[in-house]
């Protein structure tokens, strides 16, 4: 029964898959990739990665999928200059088959993988009561491999920077992204109201639980970050301008504690991002709390783009 | 291998950059200019015993983050090739720093405005992230350090605001994000085949399988994607003409650096030696074919920022030329050609970057940068056509100058493991280059009937940035061989 | 019991899978948008039926998610292109 | 198994996209399509073993992460190149600018 299960839902996102990308018009595109990851999300809990699932949910499908919608709906026209550009078929074809190729070469190697697989479960799992938390992926998330954490969480610093800076010089200072008219009625603007007390709820509820359970700062922080891209499309809330010093300190929090509490291993510990016994699960919610934070305003500001309104 | 005393440098290398960023960042303006230039001192001296350290004790520097040893968790490690590049990015961005302050400042009191404050941060983001591809000892950690130097390089690029930048940004980000992800392919196999992705363990374990043969061809092609070898280059001419000086100084001289060692860990320590052997002619040839294409294309260009972007396709091709005489070739001429191709990187990097500088200096004085009217360069800006010529001559490969040790190092090692034909690409390959830099020269040297003027100010400081680079890349010429028996250790 | 549990959940996926197809096709951006409300309401079911078969931790989560994010996603997208469509 | 192959197909058919599409929003979505391939593999992986492995699981919730960021600043670039000059592919210009 999970056989055919499991070959329905790799089928149909194959097909999904494969209509996103040959649709014409780039709204149902858009559409067809949200179904995407929606069907992604459900193939990870079929793999048993719930972790995954959530942040595939969340960011994969509903973060991406909000970014690519407003661009499409800024984006308008091009159609000569498209089909200009479009690739002449011996073209494609030649792609097609390197494509093949590449599919192909990774499908043998796939299939080639030693038996039995070398895996760090075991490995993973054997310090976790060091660390005092329950959910391996966070111990290798906030301990084992916590640099790769910690560079990440500065790639969405360098991420909102550089989409700052390709702002026109004379908008600088000013409110990220177009500005949106108040919805005062209809049942759209309600669920705008009603839906974000209740995403917050889950979000930080999402973000607390990861310690011991599927879930954390990622994926918290994006449904946070969902409420407030919700919040600030209903013209319920006015993001502040690039200038403002919070805005700033809301962003760097969550990498800034993160490396705080890294060299506090130095003093108190053995050496960066070692947590000292006893003490490793109170460290890991302080940074997974800052870091929620930070990761939300990262996310609401990457969806919002640079200022493009006079200060 | 175990962690070493004075690891926490390796840590600190990556961390004093990040906080610096994020502080410049926050506190905004004049700060995060503050904030640049106050860290450079430190993440000099850094780097300075760093090397210190690693000759005097002959042997790599190793951390384990967080106390976690792999293949659980992630090492960094200073080797003496990692060593050396660490120190050239130190000073190459310290110069860079210097040359920025005349067009990115912000007078006490005044507004925070755009580019200063982009500039400034994603200096030092471009430091932190250059630092951790030097020393990351893990390949997926290494994926990451990648797309923080993609991101930064790209910001840098973009600086200006131009369509032309954004245009020619883009084919470079569609290129980089298909080479994160080819490579990202190859980890996946990698780690499912071995389960560890720590460099040093892979190299104990790997085996000539199907998983790590597929692996091996997509994350090389991935990174050669990164690197701009021909004939994958199309994106880096303009990409890198097109930027501010500082940034194109910074893209061509460091960033195609950090891919390239990478692809050295991924061959000459990864792989086992069986696939390297068939590989490592190939990327010779394709690197000897970037030499005389690019060197040609260079010849026939008529602004000279192109050129100079065509010069790095070109010289990036000398980098390739060492997988076949390392592989395979006795000991000791195994030990010249690893030499001659760090040598190359280095050199070319300060060579590289004082060019780009040099040229933004001509470039501004005279308002265009078509090299049929560069009369009178000479006169306006003395010392940077000087600076351009010196670094010309370290690219060409003219004694006594880094290129000229590097070229001179394959080139021995070329005739002394019987594969005289790369010695006749390097030789063409440095009359090639003589005869775009003589092109350059020529015009620049030549004097005009009538009075001319610069069109801005010329910087005498800016001058004296490109020239200190452009000597730097000669002296290395003149230091004693022993002393790059530092790129020697830990290989 | 657990394959009963997943047969159901095959079958609500079968049945999101057919309306998704339908949706899909369109016409009109509406239409479309339903696919992926379609589809999201499906998979909470089929999440929720999985969860109680195989006991494993979170999924419940998952399905919460999927929830807050299918509101989110119609109310935002159609919130977004009105209020860019008007500049 | 099934969703390794799935993950190989799924990689083809991104790659392919993000090659042959013209416009440049519909290259990002394809490099999109593809890193969802690229993260079932390291799914794949992770399953393989008796027990489910959390390191390449972890991986993947980094790479979603970066994988967003680039996808959030590629799709500036494309808005900025659009309010500029209204191109909407990255074809070399017939003029010189």
């Amino acid at each position: 029964m999970s056989l055919v299960l499991d070959v329905m839902l790799a089928l149909a996102v194959i097909g999904v898959a494969g209509w996103t990308l040959l649709v014409r018009g780039n709204f149902p595109a858009v559409i067809g990739f949200v179904a995407y990851g929606l069907l992604l999300a459900l193939v990870w809990v079929r793999l048993g990665a719930v972790d995954v699932a959530l942040t595939e949910a969340a960011l994969g499908a509903g973060a991406t999928g909000v970014l690519l919608l407003f661009a499409v709906v800024r984006l308008r026209g091009g159609k000569a200059e498209i089909d200009a550009a479009t690739p002449s078929p011996p073209q494609r074809v030649a792609a097609a088959i390197l494509c093949g190729v590449v599919g192909l070469g990774l499908a043998v190697a796939m299939l080639n993988l030693p038996d039995p697989a070398p895996s760090l479960a075991a490995e993973a799992t054997r310090h976790l009561p060091l660390l005092g938390v329950g959910n391996p992926i966070t111990g290798v998330l906030m301990a084992y491999r916590g640099l790769d954490t910690l560079l990440e969480a500065v790639v969405l610093v360098f991420a909102v920077l550089a989409i700052w800076s390709m702002a026109p010089d004379r908008r600088w200072g000013a409110i990220p992204g177009p500005l949106f008219p108040v919805q005062s009625s209809g049942p759209l603007s309600l669920l705008a109201r009603v839906l974000p007390p209740i995403g917050i709820v889950v979000g930080i509820h999402i973000a607390w639980v990861g310690a011991d359970a599927p879930g954390g700062k990622f994926q918290g922080g994006t449904i946070l970050a969902a409420m407030g891209i919700l919040a600030w499309v209903a013209g319920l809330w006015r993001l502040p301008p690039v200038a403002s010093r919070g805005l700033r300190w809301a962003v760097v929090a969550g990498p800034l504690v993160f490396i705080g509490v890294g060299l506090l291993g130095f003093v108190i510990a053995d050496g960066f991002l070692s947590y000292p016994p006893g003490f490793a699960k109170p460290l890991i919610l302080l940074i997974e709390a800052a870091m929620t934070l930070s990761v939300a305003a990262a996310i609401v500001l990457m969806v919002a783009g640079p200022p493009e309104r006079p200060a | 291998m175990e962690a070493t005393p004075g690891g926490f440098l390796l840590v600190l290398m990556l961390v004093v950059p990040v906080t610096g960023l994020l502080l410049g960042f926050a506190l905004g303006g004049r700060l995060a200019e503050r904030m640049a230039l106050w860290l450079l001192p430190p993440g000099l001296a850094m780097a300075a015993v760093l090397v210190a350290g690693l000759l005097h004790a002959k042997a790599p520097v190793v951390a384990f983050v967080g106390g976690w040893a792999p293949p659980l968790g992630l090492a960094l490690r200073a080797d003496g090739l990692a060593a050396a590049m660490l120190l050239t990015t130190a000073l190459i961005i310290a110069a860079i720093a210097l040359f920025a302050r005349a067009d990115y400042t912000t007078a006490p009191g005044a507004p925070e405005a755009r580019a200063p404050l982009a500039f400034w941060c994603f200096l030092l983001a471009l430091w932190a992230a250059l630092n951790a591809a030097f020393l990351g000892g893990d390949l997926f950690n290494l994926f990451v350090a990648l797309e923080m130097l993609t991101f930064g390089a790209l910001a840098l690029a973009c600086l200006d605001g131009k369509a032309t930048q954004f245009k020619a940004e883009l084919r470079y980000l569609l290129f980089a994000l298909i080479g994160s992800v080819l490579y990202l392919l190859g980890t996946v196999l990698l780690y499912g085949a071995y389960g560890t992705l720590d460099i040093l363990l892979l190299a104990e374990a790997a085996r000539a399988d199907a998983p790590t043969i597929v692996a091996a061809s997509l994350m090389t092609v991935g990174l050669l994607g990164k690197m701009a070898l021909f004939p994958l280059h199309l994106w880096l001419p303009a990409a890198h003409a097109g930027a501010p000086p500082a940034a194109s100084a910074l893209l061509s001289g460091l960033v195609v650096k950090a891919s390239y060692v990478l692809l050295l860990r991924l061959w000459f320590w990864v792989m086992p030696a069986a696939l390297l052997l068939a590989v490592a002619p190939i990327l010779a040839l394709l690197g000897a074919a970037a030499i005389l294409f690019g060197s040609l294309v260079a010849l026939r260009q008529a602004r000279l920022k192109l050129l100079v972007a065509y010069s790095t396709v070109a010289q990036i091709g000398y980098l390739f030329l060492m997988f076949p005489l390392v592989a395979g070739s006795a000991a000791e001429v195994a030990e010249r050609a690893w030499t001659g191709g760090a040598l190359q990187a280095i050199s070319h990097a300060f060579a590289k970057a004082a060019m780009f500088l040099a040229a933004g200096v001509i470039a501004r004085a005279l308002g265009h940068d078509r090299i049929a009217e560069l009369q009178g360069a000479a006169r306006i800006a003395p010392l940077s056509v000087l600076a351009f010529g010196l670094a010309g001559l370290s690219l060409m490969g003219i004694p006594p100058s880094g290129g000229f040790s590097a070229k001179w190092l394959l080139l021995q090692a070329a005739l002394d493991s019987g594969q005289w034909w790369w010695a006749l690409v390097i030789v063409a390959g440095g009359l090639l280059t003589g005869g775009y830099v003589f092109r350059v020269l020529s015009a620049a040297m030549q004097g005009r009937s009538a009075p001319i003027f610069p069109l801005a100010p010329v910087d005498a400081a800016q001058e004296r940035v490109a020239l200190g680079l452009a000597v730097i890349s000669v002296l290395l010429g003149l230091l004693p061989l022993g002393a790059f028996g530092l790129v020697l250790i830990g290989r | 019991m657990a394959e009963a549990l997943l047969l159901a959940a095959g079958l609500i996926f079968l049945a999101a899978l057919a309306g998704l197809y339908r949706a899909l096709r369109g016409p009109g951006a509406a239409d479309r948008m339903m696919a992926a409300q379609l589809l999201c309401s499906g998979g909470i079911a089929a999440l929720l039926l999985l969860a109680a078969a195989t006991g494993l931790a979170g999924v419940v989560d998952v399905a919460l998610v999927l929830a807050l994010l299918g509101a989110f996603a119609s109310v935002a997208f159609v919130l977004a292109a009105r209020g860019l469509g008007q500049r | 198994m099934i969703f390794g192959v799935t993950g190989a197909a799924l990689v083809a058919l991104g790659l392919y996209g993000l090659v042959t599409q013209p416009a440049l929003l519909r290259k990002i979505l394809a490099f999109n399509l593809l890193g969802g391939g690229v993260f079932l593999l390291f799914g794949v992986v992770a399953r393989r073993g008796a027990v489910a492995d959390p390191v390449p699981q972890a991986l993947v919730i980094t790479g979603l992460v970066v994988a967003f960021a680039a996808t959030a600043l590629a799709l500036v670039l494309v808005l900025r190149l659009f309010q500029i000059t209204g191109a909407a592919t990255i074809a070399e210009d017939k003029t010189p600018p």
